[in-house]
């Protein structure tokens, strides 16, 4: 069909689904007022309006094909999602507590009550999952994105207490500094990778330790308000101007925490999918990261594309630090334990690796959290049950092969049957 | 990208079934709160609450001395609810969250918390609120800030200590000859850093010429990690030690345990963790305080600002000395009391801050 | 009577039907050939012989009475000894180590490694197999490993040896040797039996064959009476040009490509490639031949810039690149087909697409500025599909999912296409059927018609003879000794890739 | 300040810190010599930590808190075996599911069990109480003191780096473990099961990983506390490479952590250099960077170690 057609209904669907996920994201029940649905249904729209463009220029047929292939790519999270819950749910009935009651409060809490939680919590995973699983891609593990996210936070403090710019020019440099800083603390590893071989597992880890215990120092030397008690164990606050727009600044009624990095942490997904799939770096990457023989062979340097896989990672990793400074804390406080680089990991395995697919894990992550807070608040359930929910959900997934096994196992059984018949005839 | 989008399709479908699921439970929710109000009348029953900061429960020091403090608000009439925080964005839901489901009064157990407390005593005007080791603010008149001198608590301790390995070294077979003392530090927060700078300020107060060892071991959970630290200054000629170290402090009184030298325990009366190691802690009631404050909501008595908990108040001091109360000289307990007249009357200053003490040594 | 008997063997494969009711029988001490292509179903059947696939139906008869072997173990047990072509050889081990693994001497858990070395000493005596038994697996030469296969299987008391492609690798010298062992162990009373797809060993070594097409037998045959064409026929199922028709072409007097005095160490820091000078005039196929392991990989990621040299200058159109990285050299138009093709050609969770435009993905028509271009790539894919009749689902097939032979297609398709003015082909044809090795060698020739200068290392003489206007014989690191394909023969290129000297020397 | 004494110290507290990481390193170089990457160490030390402890509190010996280390070390980690084995996935993410998983599982588990999260009560008797002096030998100056005047893991400890050593490089089912890990289909076509000898590769490793658990828990302290391992499952894993995938290796990589972190310990406690007390925490990490960099060229790994092996494959 005419190109005019298909980019109007596109325009269409990126508005709809813009404004709808910002309602969606930004919204709140606290003050009993809601923009949750309207996202939702508005989302909803956008996809639908994506179908029907889809359906108009590749036919009904492609269409079918389109929703069997996505309904097989979710049908093994979700089976895994519902299995875990039911295993949780037993481990809870047979050690007295009771799981209709909890999981009624997890996803009340998560998905309505402290929905606003759920999406503060899911920014910064989003962040460093995506930070994981760029690494996956070049056939690196940044097991130590921890550490990355401290010098993020810490870079974009610092650069936040002194930049006076308006906050428009202002904030892009915190960014880039904070994200700078990150892919700075990654060299070390890529060096170490290209030259001697050493392995990133051990390397970055041990660097997230050093950076964790880099951050007091760094705190103590800006220590903040000796008007408070935290003197000075949190820095002082940040300048107004680097502050990231908060939902309520627009909407009212949204949360006043609810701030914008959400909606970053998105375009930087969208911005990463696109470039490991459709750019030349990206081509790269995944050439080493899938056979490093041949993309050598074809000239393509693998020292080259582990440095910027590892830098890149460590650049997202940071900027999960720049989401919780400029967006919500507005402040470094002397974390005892932030493990958004840790529980990133989780993320980015359960979305398989995929750019996309992290902003919904990081999501369904953050979702957990803040549901399993409001469930042990108001059930008296020990958290911790969430904490064992996720790694079976974990499990489940990232071991697809688990159904793979199954089902060739399964039709081996089967063809044994039927060549044994056969063999009986001859 | 095209998989992507569908799959956001069918998420969103998930989503909004579960929802359809939870819009009754909500109205249960919003049910919920309105009747404990009613309740709150007649003989007082009410709901007392608190929020843990991300160290939990099981800390061995405020987390858990502030749960205790709730429990014991059962005979009149609380029913304690906790809730422990996994990340700072929990901080302000847990506690607002309490709020809205009808606790009487919230407590935010952490300096961690301090900011989130004074957001959620603002928008629950008529909730009271606690903070533990947060400072108050006049400006808020349903949130009361509850600060401890820790820095008192370690100053008798460091004085204990003092006398002890100088001047009666002798009193036990567990004390040597070298005047020297160490203490153990988890991380380098606010109450540990006023437990330490007392504590050194005890020791010198008792005898100049003692040594103060210090070591920070960098986590509130490594307990090989404490004991390492102290078994060092146990080389050094330590023979008492004093940890304020949360779990890792366990560690701690373990390698003195060990090497058979005294400790001296934290927050808690800790002589149950070793018996026949454990001369005293330097505690800080928090459980006590927490009472004070309980009974202040039933009387409808409760305050604002900052309450100071110190030895006037009875909620800082040293634990009694169990087993070694015959091995503490009468001396010792003499120049004990003695201090307590001087900080109560305001002559001795101690200081809070290592910035401070430095300067006051030199 | 018979040792060894198949009965209605079949070997179902998620995906493919390897074995079809197969029938064969193994006379005591004569040696049997199993003839037949790649993909023809003769190693499957070989691992269900050896108890390493359990057969979906079917029976194995052995001594007359029918067995089941559950693992290797029970065959082993029962008398059956295999040498797989892919040496099953631990590097890192010793010959003792490797011999005695699974079988180790000594009571309790320890290992006995004096009895140990002893039986391998009396053993490699006894049949004439000499082979250090303390040497490292990774420091012996091909040949040499092989005998430590053949020693492995005895070790065990093997009355029945399989030999899975065994000459694929040798020289012809090596060859042989090794059918005089294999003669001996016969006189010896072990039965044998030799899988391969080389015509004239079958001829030379077996008293029997069996021909197997498609997982089916297609016959048996006594080896007096049957042709080479017949055998040839029978394999592949139709008649087939057993050497490709090349008609002569005269070379550019001037070299497009010259190595000159290329010294190159390996991963062991051993010098892999010494002193070596070589030229390749436009329009002519030089060949290298050789042993494996003489320096040929070595030379060849040296002049793709995989490794760098110690010395020496690599001239292309008579400037030097030895300095250039990989990318730069390919920008210089040389295309090179590796060795090794899933390991160095392909990336094989790729697409077709995505690994024709790799290398290239810099460019036009596969990207714009920094953004690749999937319709430009696709669409390049196609053209080259068809022409170079690669048999896949589509372009944006992953190439994975192709057979080896169409693997290589997409690997020619790729260096080809890019119309080169030199071209290292390194070993084009190994593991492909009679169908592919005709199309592979074929469009090798249509460089050459193109004035492309062509550089061949082969390990197959054949294809060297097939192929090359003349012939340089690689031993260690050197090349010994240049030959024009019309003066010479495959003994006297096999003298010289063993190291022999000039007779007149 | 160094004086004589302060060297023995230091070097007794390198064994004392060493002895954790020792084990669990040496339990990696049996998992990977069979051809299984194992960063899964760090939650097998967790759940042989906890296990041993609640025992050793319930039953009020603690040998039986270590066999009971033993045991659940190896159950956790027969849980890799399956994942990586048997349904052939990958790794290090079986790995870094597991270790999430202990981090729940012991929270949830004090909470059902001793009642509260946080640390386990203390054990009525410690494995540190058997500490006992080997006659003659520890009298000999500096070696007396760290090697024969020890406590029961310790010692247990010494005997496995020199047992496991044995084992790997004179034993049949030690040549078959290290064929696994360099060229698996070789070993199956002689008729060993790879599969057997991966599953038995990760048990050991669990089976030490607990007890490395138990030290730390009933031996070096007397209760278990939430996340008491601290990162020591991931040095392992530096020592394993470090020591070149060989026992002996691992032990002397190890020692040197122990050595780097009794040293800054020491360092803070004199207050040599007036620097942040997190300088001296830090360094070990840095130095376990610097070994690794460093040491890493001359070991090599195992060929195979990370592959996946199925025997039932069609050709092509």
């Amino acid at each position: 069909m005419n190109r005019t057609y298909s980019t109007a209904l596109n325009a269409v669907m990126v508005v709809l689904g813009a404004i709808g996920s910002i309602l969606w994201l930004g919204a709140t029940f606290r003050s009993g007022e809601t923009y949750y649905f309207w996202g939702i249904w508005l989302i909803v729209a956008a996809a639908g309006v994506y179908l029907v463009r889809y359906t108009l220029e590749n036919g009904r047929d492609e269409l079918l094909a389109l929703v069997r292939k996505s309904l097989r790519s979710v049908v093994v999270p979700v089976m895994g999602i519902v299995v875990a819950i039911l295993i949780g749910g037993v481990l809870m009935a047979i050690t007295g507590y009771d799981p209709i009651a909890a999981y009624q409060a997890l996803f009340y809490g998560g998905l309505v009550r402290n929905w606003h939680i759920s999406v503060l919590n899911a920014a910064p995973l989003i962040f460093t999952a995506l930070s994981v699983a760029f690494a996956f891609k070049a056939g690196l593990f940044n097991i130590g994105a921890e550490g990355q996210y401290y010098l993020g936070a810490m870079g974009a403090t610092w650069a936040s207490l002194y930049l006076g710019l308006p906050g428009i020019i202002s904030i892009p440099l915190v960014f880039i500094f904070a994200a700078l800083l990150g892919a700075a603390w990654n060299v070390v590893p890529a060096f170490l990778k290209v030259k001697t071989g050493a392995h990133e597992v051990i390397t970055t880890m041990m660097l997230a330790h050093v950076a964790r215990y880099l951050s007091p120092v760094f705190i103590r030397a800006n220590g903040g308000d000796p008007a408070t008690s935290l003197h000075p164990y949190v820095t002082f606050e940040i300048l107004e101007n680097n502050m990231l727009p908060s939902f309520s600044q627009f909407m009212e009624h949204a949360n006043y925490r609810v701030h914008t990095g959400i909606l970053l942490a998105i375009i930087v997904a969208l911005v990463i999918n696109f470039l490991l799939y459709k750019t030349r770096i990206g081509f790269e990457i995944r050439a080493v990261g899938e056979n490093k023989d041949a993309a050598r062979a074809q000239g393509i340097s693998v020292g080259k594309n582990i440095f910027r896989a590892l830098l890149i990672a460590g650049a997202l990793a940071a900027l999960a630090g720049f989401n919780q400074v400029n967006g919500l804390d507005h402040k470094l406080f002397e974390n005892l334990q932030a493990g958004y680089g840790w529980n990133g990991i989780s993320v980015a395995l359960l979305a398989g690796g995929n750019p996309v697919g992290v902003v919904f894990t990081g999501l369904l992550w953050g979702m957990l959290d803040a549901g399993g807070q409001f469930m042990s608040r108001t059930t008296q359930t020990p958290s911790a049950i969430v904490e064992i929910v996720k790694g079976i959900i974990l499990f489940l997934v990232v071991a697809r092969y688990i159904y793979t096994a199954i089902s060739q196992w399964w039709k081996r059984r089967k063809q044994k049957q039927t060549t044994a018949v056969a063999a009986g005839q001859a | 990208m095209k998989k992507s989008l569908s799959m956001l399709v069918l998420l969103l479908a998930a989503f909004a079934l579960v929802l359809v699921g939870c819009q009754r439970a909500e109205e249960e929710q919003a049910a919920e709160p309105a009747a404990a109000e009613e309740q709150a009348e007649e003989a007082f029953s009410g709901v007392a609450a608190m929020a843990t900061d991300v160290g939990g429960l099981g800390d061995k020091s405020f987390n858990d001395g502030a749960y205790e403090g709730l429990l014991r608000g059962e005979p009149i009439g609380f029913e304690a609810r906790v809730v422990e925080s996994k990340q700072q964005t929990d901080y302000v839901p847990n506690l607002s969250g309490l709020a809205e489901d009808g606790a009487d009064i919230v407590f935010a157990v952490g300096f961690l918390m301090e900011e989130a407390v004074k957001e959620a005593a603002q928008m629950n005007p008529d909730t009271y609120f606690g903070g533990i080791d947060i400072g108050g603010d006049p400006e808020i008149p349903n949130f009361q800030g509850i600060l401890y001198k820790e820095h008192e608590s370690g100053f008798l301790a460091g004085l204990v200590a003092g006398h002890m390995t100088a001047e009666f070294s002798d009193a036990s077979d567990k004390l040597n000859s070298d005047p020297v003392v160490g203490v153990v530090l988890g991380m380098f927060i606010p109450p540990v850093e006023r437990y330490e700078v007392g504590f050194i300020q005890g020791v010198k107060y008792a005898n100049p010429d003692v040594r103060v060892l210090s070591a920070t071991a960098g986590s509130f959970t490594d307990q090989a990690k404490g004991k390492e630290a102290s078994v060092a200054m146990i080389e050094q000629g330590a023979d008492i030690i004093f940890h304020a170290a949360g779990l890792t402090g366990l560690g701690a009184i373990q390698a003195a345990r060990e090497e058979g030298v005294l400790a001296i325990g934290v927050d808690v009366d800790q002589n149950a963790v070793a018996p026949d190691t454990v001369i005293t802690s330097a505690v800080k009631k928090i459980p006590e305080s927490i009472e004070v404050v309980l009974q202040s909501v039933v009387d409808g008595t409760f305050e604002g600002g900052t309450h100071v908990y110190g030895l006037a108040e009875g909620a800082t001091g040293i634990s009694e000395f169990h087993d070694f109360d015959s091995v503490i000289p009468q001396e010792v307990k003499d120049a004990v009391a003695e201090a307590t007249e001087l900080i109560l009357s305001g002559e001795l200053e101690i200081a809070t801050t290592r910035a401070e003490i430095e300067d006051l040594l030199d | 009577m018979a040792i060894l008997e198949t009965r209605h063997i079949v070997k179902q494969f998620p995906k493919v039907l390897a074995n079809d009711d197969i029938n064969l029988t193994l006379q005591e001490g004569e040696i049997l050939c199993l003839l037949g292509e790649n993909g023809a179903g003769k190693s499957t059947l070989m691992n269900v012989l050896y108890g390493l696939y359990k057969p979906t139906s079917g029976t194995i008869v052995l001594d007359g009475e029918e067995v089941e072997f559950s693992s290797p173990r029970d065959a082993i047990d029962r008398g059956l000894g295999m040498v797989h072509q892919h040496f099953m050889l631990v590097d890192t081990l010793t010959v003792t180590e490797n011999i005695i693994l699974g079988s180790e001497p000594g009571s309790g858990p320890v290992i006995d490694y004096k009895t140990a070395r002893q039986q391998v000493k009396e053993l490699s005596e006894r049949y004439g197999l000499q082979v250090d038994p303390d040497a490292r697996i990774m420091n012996l030469s091909v040949g040499l490993q092989q005998r430590v296969e053949i020693l492995k299987a005895l070790y065990r008391k093997a009355k029945i040896l399989i030999l899975d492609e065994p000459t694929a690798v040798l020289t012809p010298q090596e060859v042989e040797e090794l059918f005089a062992v294999i003669r001996t162990l016969r006189d010896s009373g072990v039965s044998i039996i030799i899988i391969t797809h080389k015509l004239e060993e079958v001829k030379a070594i077996a008293n029997r064959v069996y021909i197997l097409r498609r997982g089916r037998i297609e016959g048996e045959r006594e080896i007096a009476d049957v042709t080479k064409e017949e055998l040839a026929n029978l394999m592949v199922g139709r008649s087939v040009v057993l050497t490709v028709h090349r008609e002569p072409h005269e070379a550019k007097p001037e070299p497009v490509f010259t190595v000159e005095n290329l010294r190159v160490l390996d991963d062991r820091e051993v010098e892999a490639v010494d002193d070596l000078s070589l030229t390749v005039k436009p329009g002519e196929v030089v060949g290298i031949a050789g042993v494996d392991g003489n320096g040929q990989s070595e030379l060849a990621e040296a002049i793709m810039g995989l490794r760098p040299a110690t010395s020496g200058r690599i001239l292309l159109r008579g400037n030097d690149i030895e300095h250039l990285t990989t990318r730069e050299r390919i920008n210089q138009r040389i295309s090179h087909v590796p060795a090794d093709r899933q390991r160095f050609g392909l990336v094989l969770p790729f697409t077709v697409a995505e690994n024709i435009a790799i290398g290239y993905h810099d460019r036009a028509p596969n990207s714009r500025g920094l953004v690749l271009d999937y319709a430009g790539m696709e669409k390049q894919a196609e053209e080259l599909i068809s022409s170079y009749d690669i048999r896949t689902p589509g372009p944006l097939a992953p190439a994975a999912h192709l057979s080896g032979g169409n693997q290589q297609k997409v690997i020619l398709a790729r260096e080809f296409s890019r119309n080169p003015d030199f071209l290292l082909v390194n070993q084009p044809t190994r593991g492909l059927d009679v169908g592919a090795i005709e199309y592979i060698h074929s469009q090798i020739l249509r460089m050459r018609g193109q004035d492309v200068g062509v550089m061949l290392i082969s390990l197959e003489l054949e294809e060297i003879f097939a192929l090359s206007d003349r012939i340089l014989v690689m031993y260690e690191g050197q090349i010994v000794k240049e030959l024009t394909p019309a003066e010479t023969d495959e003994r006297e290129v096999g003298f010289y890739m063993t190291g022999g000297k000039e007779r007149s020397a | 300040m160094i004086t004589f004494d302060f060297i023995v110290n230091l070097l007794v507290a390198t064994i004392r810190l060493s002895t954790p990481i020792t084990l669990a390193a040496i339990g990696a170089v049996i998992c990977e010599r069979s051809g299984i990457v194992n960063i899964a160490m760090e939650g097998i030390m967790l759940i042989g930590a906890f296990f041993a402890a609640i025992v050793a509190f319930y039953s009020g010996n603690p040998w039986l808190g270590l066999l009971a280390g033993i045991f659940f070390g190896a159950i956790f980690s027969l849980l890799h075996a399956f994942a990586t084995v048997s349904l052939h996935l990958d790794h290090v993410v079986s790995g870094a599911v597991l270790n999430i998983l202990a981090l729940g599982l012991t929270r949830y588990l004090m909470v059902l069990i001793v009642g509260h999260p946080g640390t386990s009560d203390p054990i009525p008797v410690g494995l540190s109480d058997y500490q006992f002096a080997i006659p003659v030998l520890s009298r000999i100056p500096v070696i007396g003191p760290m090697f024969f005047n020890q406590t029961p893991i310790v010692y247990m400890s010494f005997v496995l780096i020199i047992l496991f050593t044995w084992f790997l490089f004179k034993t049949k089912t030690g040549l078959h473990i290290r064929s696994a890990g360099e060229h698996p289909l070789a070993l199956e076509t002689i008729g060993v099961s790879v599969y057997k000898m991966r599953y038995l590769g990760v048990l050991v490793s669990g089976m030490v990983g607990g007890l490395a658990g138990a030290y730390l828990s009933i031996e070096n302290n007397v209760s278990f506390t939430e996340g008491m391992t601290n990162g020591r499952g991931f040095i392992a894993m530096a020592a394993m490479i470090s020591g070149g995938w060989h026992p002996v290796g691992a032990f002397l990589a190890a020692l040197f952590f122990g050595f780097a972190d009794a040293l800054q310990v020491r360092f803070q406690v004199f207050k040599i250099v007036d620097l942040p007390e997190e300088v001296f925490i830090i360094f070990p990490y840095v130095l376990t960077v610097i070994a690794v960099a460093g040491l890493v060229r001359k070991s090599r790994p195992p060929k195979a170690v990370g592959t996946d092996f199925m025997i039932e494959r069609s050709e092509d």
